[in-house]
């Protein structure tokens, strides 16, 4: 277990973005989103959410699968295995690090996405605990705790004055010792500090709901009135979607221009009309409402089966926040029967 | 005397109980204070849901389109700037004057979540009303009174038309335009035209690389109500679907085009906006120069008119070299 | 493309009305009044065809400058199409001026289809202006 | 080391064959020479033409006939456009085999009813020619197959000559509109069907067809006692992966494109209906 003064973090992120690209929050305008580090810029370590998900790192917004060349002969070249440079991201939230573990499922399973792989294997996590949660936080409801990240590779920990550090893998461990210059050791009461900061994270939640129970529940509940209610204020748009940081639907795309182009993955989302629209005009979710319901029976429902009873949500909240209509899976968990105390 | 809310769920009540609509659009209070979204409501005793509050901000008239294909005649509750926009669908033939009863609402302006959470802890806020011309901020430990004005939405700071300019009803006195609006109303784009041309390309770029382009701006605005839109088209495809900087600039630059001489400034695209993109001041930009060029117009005063762009004079200035 | 500022050659992309401005290109070449190899020429029914999404793509594609001609207001071939256009670019133009393209990429002219001179003169001067900036990088697609 | 999954294969279409005014078939072989995959009858393929784009199409050969695929193609989209619009000799890009396929070894032995609408044929001629190149293994073999007219039944020669000729074998072909040249049956598949009434016992039904064919299909199999343990379909939806990850082909927990497309009418009875 190491620190370092909050003061004197320029100087740990000047050490650690020369080990790797360094991404860590940052206000930009109204928005606070992980942008590369750079020395005059200030870090914004108070913001829990970021506008984006630390998803685009693995599985970014649009990147090149492959290229070719077309012409006298078909030339392929597979765009993957370029992917992955060494990169560090710095104050990544509990949520977010548990949304990977849920993105691993998908992205790491047979057939394995290679550009991912390689992302993550050359991705080192600082997480940083929460001290507090915001209105719209809900993580506990999937079992994650605001104080711990354990898919992090080290976890940061605000005490007051100071950042307390552990390494959590092989990868933090090589890190922490890269950056012995900058990191003092911690004592015993900067560990008693960090328990109390994370035991106390874990309280002052407004918003519980419980989804104990509700991937069975909703088995049945796929014909449910409740859709038919439920989907007209959606105004169809990707925001929750491409906000989530579970979410990772994908279109395929081409870019060419004379004898060369590539193939391009971009995010997509289930909000969209033409998501399922096939070629022949026939699409089998022809109104908003099977789009709404398939993107909530897959957080809660789908996902859970196909994942040995894993959500697809960590209760980060953006949906809740940023949906112009108020249209969310909170609403979602509390009214198709999660259990509800408090607000 | 009732309050504002007391009045929408009776008129609602009314409408529905006597059969003259069998849908009204108003505004409903869900879980969080800054959480007012809009409820559509089919019976009269379902209209005890309605409420007006400081965050009744959302324009309901672009759900009109669709409830108007399964309802004849559907109830709305509009303040000035969503009145605007039922003009806008009248003009653009996409909604006929008998298929809506409109309440309308005059507003002072609504609230913004954002300066009330820089001023109070949003953790110990539990509801925030207004009381005149005062909000009330219920928090955990005891309440305080401010001054509405201080906590009004961007959009609402620059509104010329607080009072709906078409309805069947008014439900309460009409509302003083605020002082200061005609100034303020292009300051941000005046600012940004003052910066060097590099700069103001470098502001917009950096505004637009957030785009993430979930098309929000699009789907709420009530100008953007074409049946099929080109941004959607896969033949030939206007838009890829790669997030790059060039091709989310051919978004928001037709976007905006698209409805120039059509935007009413309700300025729900901007405040929608996740990436906080400034789109009001590409609108208001087009509307200014529509202003300087063929003469004032303010779109969404009278479905009668005909648009600035769908018209000309012989006598016309340009905008280029005519030599 | 060469990129060196000397030796750069910008690719000028020209909407050209079909009655007026194709005619004024064809007289130009007629009559042999040079105009840069620069310019590729499409031609349009009317400058009223001309939607905002091609100049846009044009510059997505690689174009430098973009340049609409019609015919003068008044001799439009359905009456009133140039007029509409005048409308159209006047406001796209202070839009892009706004976003911070510069005002020399995009350019709207009435030729006439008797004014070979013209055609020749506005497409020399189009394409020194343009030359002078440099590439355009702006609105121009990564991919 | 691992590779890209969603990496073609470079591949040679070496002929073009017109079966309809809107249908062709594709056959393609690995440039190399080598086979380009191992497949199963009823699973599919992701084919790349360049640079238009990418789609799944079922793989309408047999794995008995080595050394090549086919593809039977019906014009509908941007792609399949583009598709029609190629000759002998042009690259594309092909990966697979993706799907679960027909399950060969549950037909072995049974009475098999095919009853095909139209361009899904495909699947269903990779299946016939399987079971067809191994008779011994299959009892009866009954094909009903309809198309809009006599000028739009796919596989022609196939249909009229090949299979019919092959001892226990019968052809029921009907079209939806009459015409100088179809002295055969006149009619839409389902009542076909229900005319020719074959009996359910020891059979087992694989439909493919669009949508609407398939509907009245079930109904009617249901109506003449066919179990839906012994009906065999194929689903159809938008894909962009084929494995399983670009999160649109699903049906409930089920992807199609993993699962399926392959299922029988008791699997579908307990997904959601959404295709």
């Amino acid at each position: 277990m190491k620190k370092i003064a909050k003061t004197k973090l320029q100087e740990l992120w000047r050490c650690l973005s020369a080990e790797g690209a360094l991404y860590l929050p940052v206000r930009s305008d109204s928005v606070v989103d992980f942008a590369l580090w750079q020395e005059d810029v200030p870090a914004d370590l108070e913001t829990l959410n970021t506008f984006l998900p630390p998803k685009k790192f693995y599985y970014p917004q649009t990147e090149t699968v492959l290229k070719y060349e077309f012409g006298e002969n078909l030339q392929l070249l597979d765009a993957s295995s370029q992917a992955g440079e060494k990169t560090i991201l710095f104050g990544v939230r509990p949520c977010d690090t548990a949304a990977l573990s849920l993105m691993d499922k998908v992205y790491l399973s047979e057939p394995v996405d290679e550009a991912y792989r390689r992302r993550r294997e050359n991705t080192v996590i600082i997480a940083l605990g929460c001290r507090e949660p915001e209105e719209t936080c809900f993580c506990q409801t999937f079992d994650i705790d605001p104080g711990k990240a354990p898919g992090a590779d080290l976890l940061a920990i605000d005490t007051g004055t100071e950042l307390v550090v552990t390494a959590q893998s092989l990868k933090g461990e090589e890190l922490l010792v890269a950056l012995n210059g900058v990191l003092q050791e911690a004592t015993s009461g900067d560990e008693i500090r960090v328990k109390d900061v994370q035991e106390q994270a874990g309280e002052g939640y407004l918003t519980r709901v419980s989804v104990h129970g509700l991937a069975e529940k909703l088995d049945t509940c796929f014909a449910s009135p409740y859709w038919d209610r439920l989907y007209r204020r959606c105004i169809a748009c990707g925001t929750c979607t491409y906000l989530c940081p579970t979410c990772h639907c994908f279109d395929l795309q081409e870019y060419a221009a004379g004898h060369s182009g590539e193939r391009v993955r971009c995010w997509d989302a289930c909000m969209f009309t033409d998501f399922t629209q096939m070629a022949g005009g026939h699409n089998p979710r022809p109104t908003q409402k099977e789009r709404v319901r398939q993107r909530f029976m897959h957080k809660l429902n789908y996902f859970p089966r196909q994942h040995g009873g894993e959500y697809a949500c960590v209760g980060c909240g953006r949906c809740v926040r940023q949906c112009p209509v108020n249209l969310d899976i909170l609403e979602v968990i509390r009214e198709m029967g999660g259990a509800v105390d408090g607000q | 005397m009732s309050t504002a809310s007391e009045k929408l769920r009776a008129s609602a009540a009314e409408a529905l109980a006597c059969g003259r609509v069998s849908l009204v659009l108003g505004w409903r209070k869900k879980d969080f204070w800054w959480q007012s979204p809009v409820a559509f409501v089919e019976a009269a005793a379902e209209a005890e849901q309605l409420s007006f509050d400081p965050f009744s901000v959302y324009n309901p008239v672009k759900y009109l389109l669709e409830a108007t294909e399964c309802h004849e005649k559907v109830g709305v509750f509009v303040k000035g700037c969503d009145s605007r926009g039922i003009n806008r669908l009248l003009q653009d033939k996409r909604l006929e004057r008998e298929q809506v009863l409109i309440f309308g609402l005059p507003c002072s302006g609504k609230a913004d979540p954002a300066k009330i959470r820089a001023v109070f802890p949003a953790q110990k806020i539990r509801e925030v009303a207004q009381e005149g011309e005062e909000l009330l901020v219920r928090l955990t430990d005891g309440q305080e009174r401010v001054a509405a004005a201080d906590f009004l939405l961007e959009k609402c700071l620059t509104c010329r038309h607080p009072n709906p300019v078409v309805f069947d009803e008014l439900l309460w006195e009409p509302v003083p335009v605020r002082a200061g609006v005609d100034v303020s109303r292009f300051a941000r784009v005046n600012s940004v035209a003052q910066k060097e041309i590099l700069e103001r390309y470098t502001y917009w770029a950096r505004q637009f690389d957030r785009c993430i382009r979930c098309f929000a701006c699009r789907n709420t605005c009530p100008a953007c109500n074409c049946r099929s839109c080109i941004f959607d088209q896969a033949e030939p495809r206007w838009l890829g679907k790669a997030s790059d900087l060039a091709d989310t600039m051919n978004y928001q630059i037709i976007r905006a085009f698209h409805v120039a001489g059509r935007c009413f400034e309700c300025g729900e695209c901007e405040r929608i906006c996740p990436a906080g993109i400034p789109l009001q001041e590409m609108n208001r930009r087009l509307i200014m120069d529509i202003d300087k060029y063929f003469g004032p117009y303010e779109a969404g005063l009278d479905a009668g008119d005909s648009p600035p762009l769908g018209t000309y004079r012989g006598e016309d200035p340009a905008g280029f070299d005519e030599s | 493309m060469p990129v060196t500022r000397e030796g750069f050659e910008p690719l000028i992309v020209a909407f050209c009305c079909n009655w007026c401005s194709y005619a004024g290109a064809d007289l130009a070449g007629t009559s042999r009044q040079p105009y840069p190899s620069n310019v590729r020429v499409i031609r349009v029914p009317c400058s009223g065809r001309v939607n905002p999404s091609f100049i846009i793509r044009a510059f997505q594609r690689g174009a430098d400058g973009v340049l609409v001609a019609g015919c003068h207001p008044g001799d439009c071939h359905y009456h009133s199409g140039n007029y509409h256009a005048r409308r159209r670019f006047t406001i796209l133009k202070q839009l892009l001026e706004y976003l911070g393209i510069e005002p020399e990429r995009f350019q709207v002219r009435w030729i006439s289809g008797s004014e070979g001179a013209k055609f020749s003169a506005v497409m020399n001067e189009l394409t020194e202006n343009v030359r002078k900036l440099g590439q355009n990088r702006k609105l121009r697609d990564a991919r | 080391m691992a590779s890209n999954p969603l990496l073609p294969q470079v591949a040679v279409v070496t002929d073009v064959r017109r079966e309809t005014p809107d249908v062709k078939t594709f056959r393609v072989e690995a440039a190399d020479g080598r086979e380009l995959f191992a497949y199963r009858p009823g699973q599919c393929a992701m084919v790349s033409l360049f640079p238009v784009g990418e789609a799944l199409f079922s793989i309408t050969s047999s794995p008995t006939r080595i050394g090549f695929l086919e593809f039977s193609i019906k014009e509908t989209g941007v792609l399949t456009r583009a598709l029609h619009e190629i000759e002998a000799g042009t690259e594309i890009g092909v990966r697979g085999p993706y799907g679960n396929g027909f399950p060969v070894d549950f037909l072995r032995g049974k009475d098999l009813l095919f009853i095909g609408g139209g361009i899904a044929l495909a699947p269903l001629r990779s299946l016939i020619n399987y079971c067809l190149d191994n008779r011994d293994d299959y009892g009866r073999v009954d094909i009903i197959y309809g198309a809009r007219s006599s000028r739009d039944l796919v596989q022609r020669e196939e249909l009229l000559v090949n299979w019919p000729r092959i001892r226990n074998t019968g052809v029921h072909l009907t079209v939806d509109v009459r015409s100088d040249d179809w002295d055969g049956n006149v009619g839409f598949v389902p009542a076909f069907l229900e005319q020719l009434n074959p009996a359910p016992e020891g059979k087992v039904t694989v439909t493919c067809g669009p949508p609407i064919m398939i509907k009245f299909v079930l109904q009617s199999l249901a109506k003449m006692g066919y179990q839906p343990e012994d009906v065999i379909t194929t689903l159809e939806m938008k894909m962009k992966c084929g494995i399983g990850k670009c999160g649109r082909c699903n049906i409930g927990d089920k992807y199609v494109c993993k699962s399926g497309p392959v299922f029988t009418l008791a699997e579908l009875q307990q997904l959601p209906n959404e295709y």
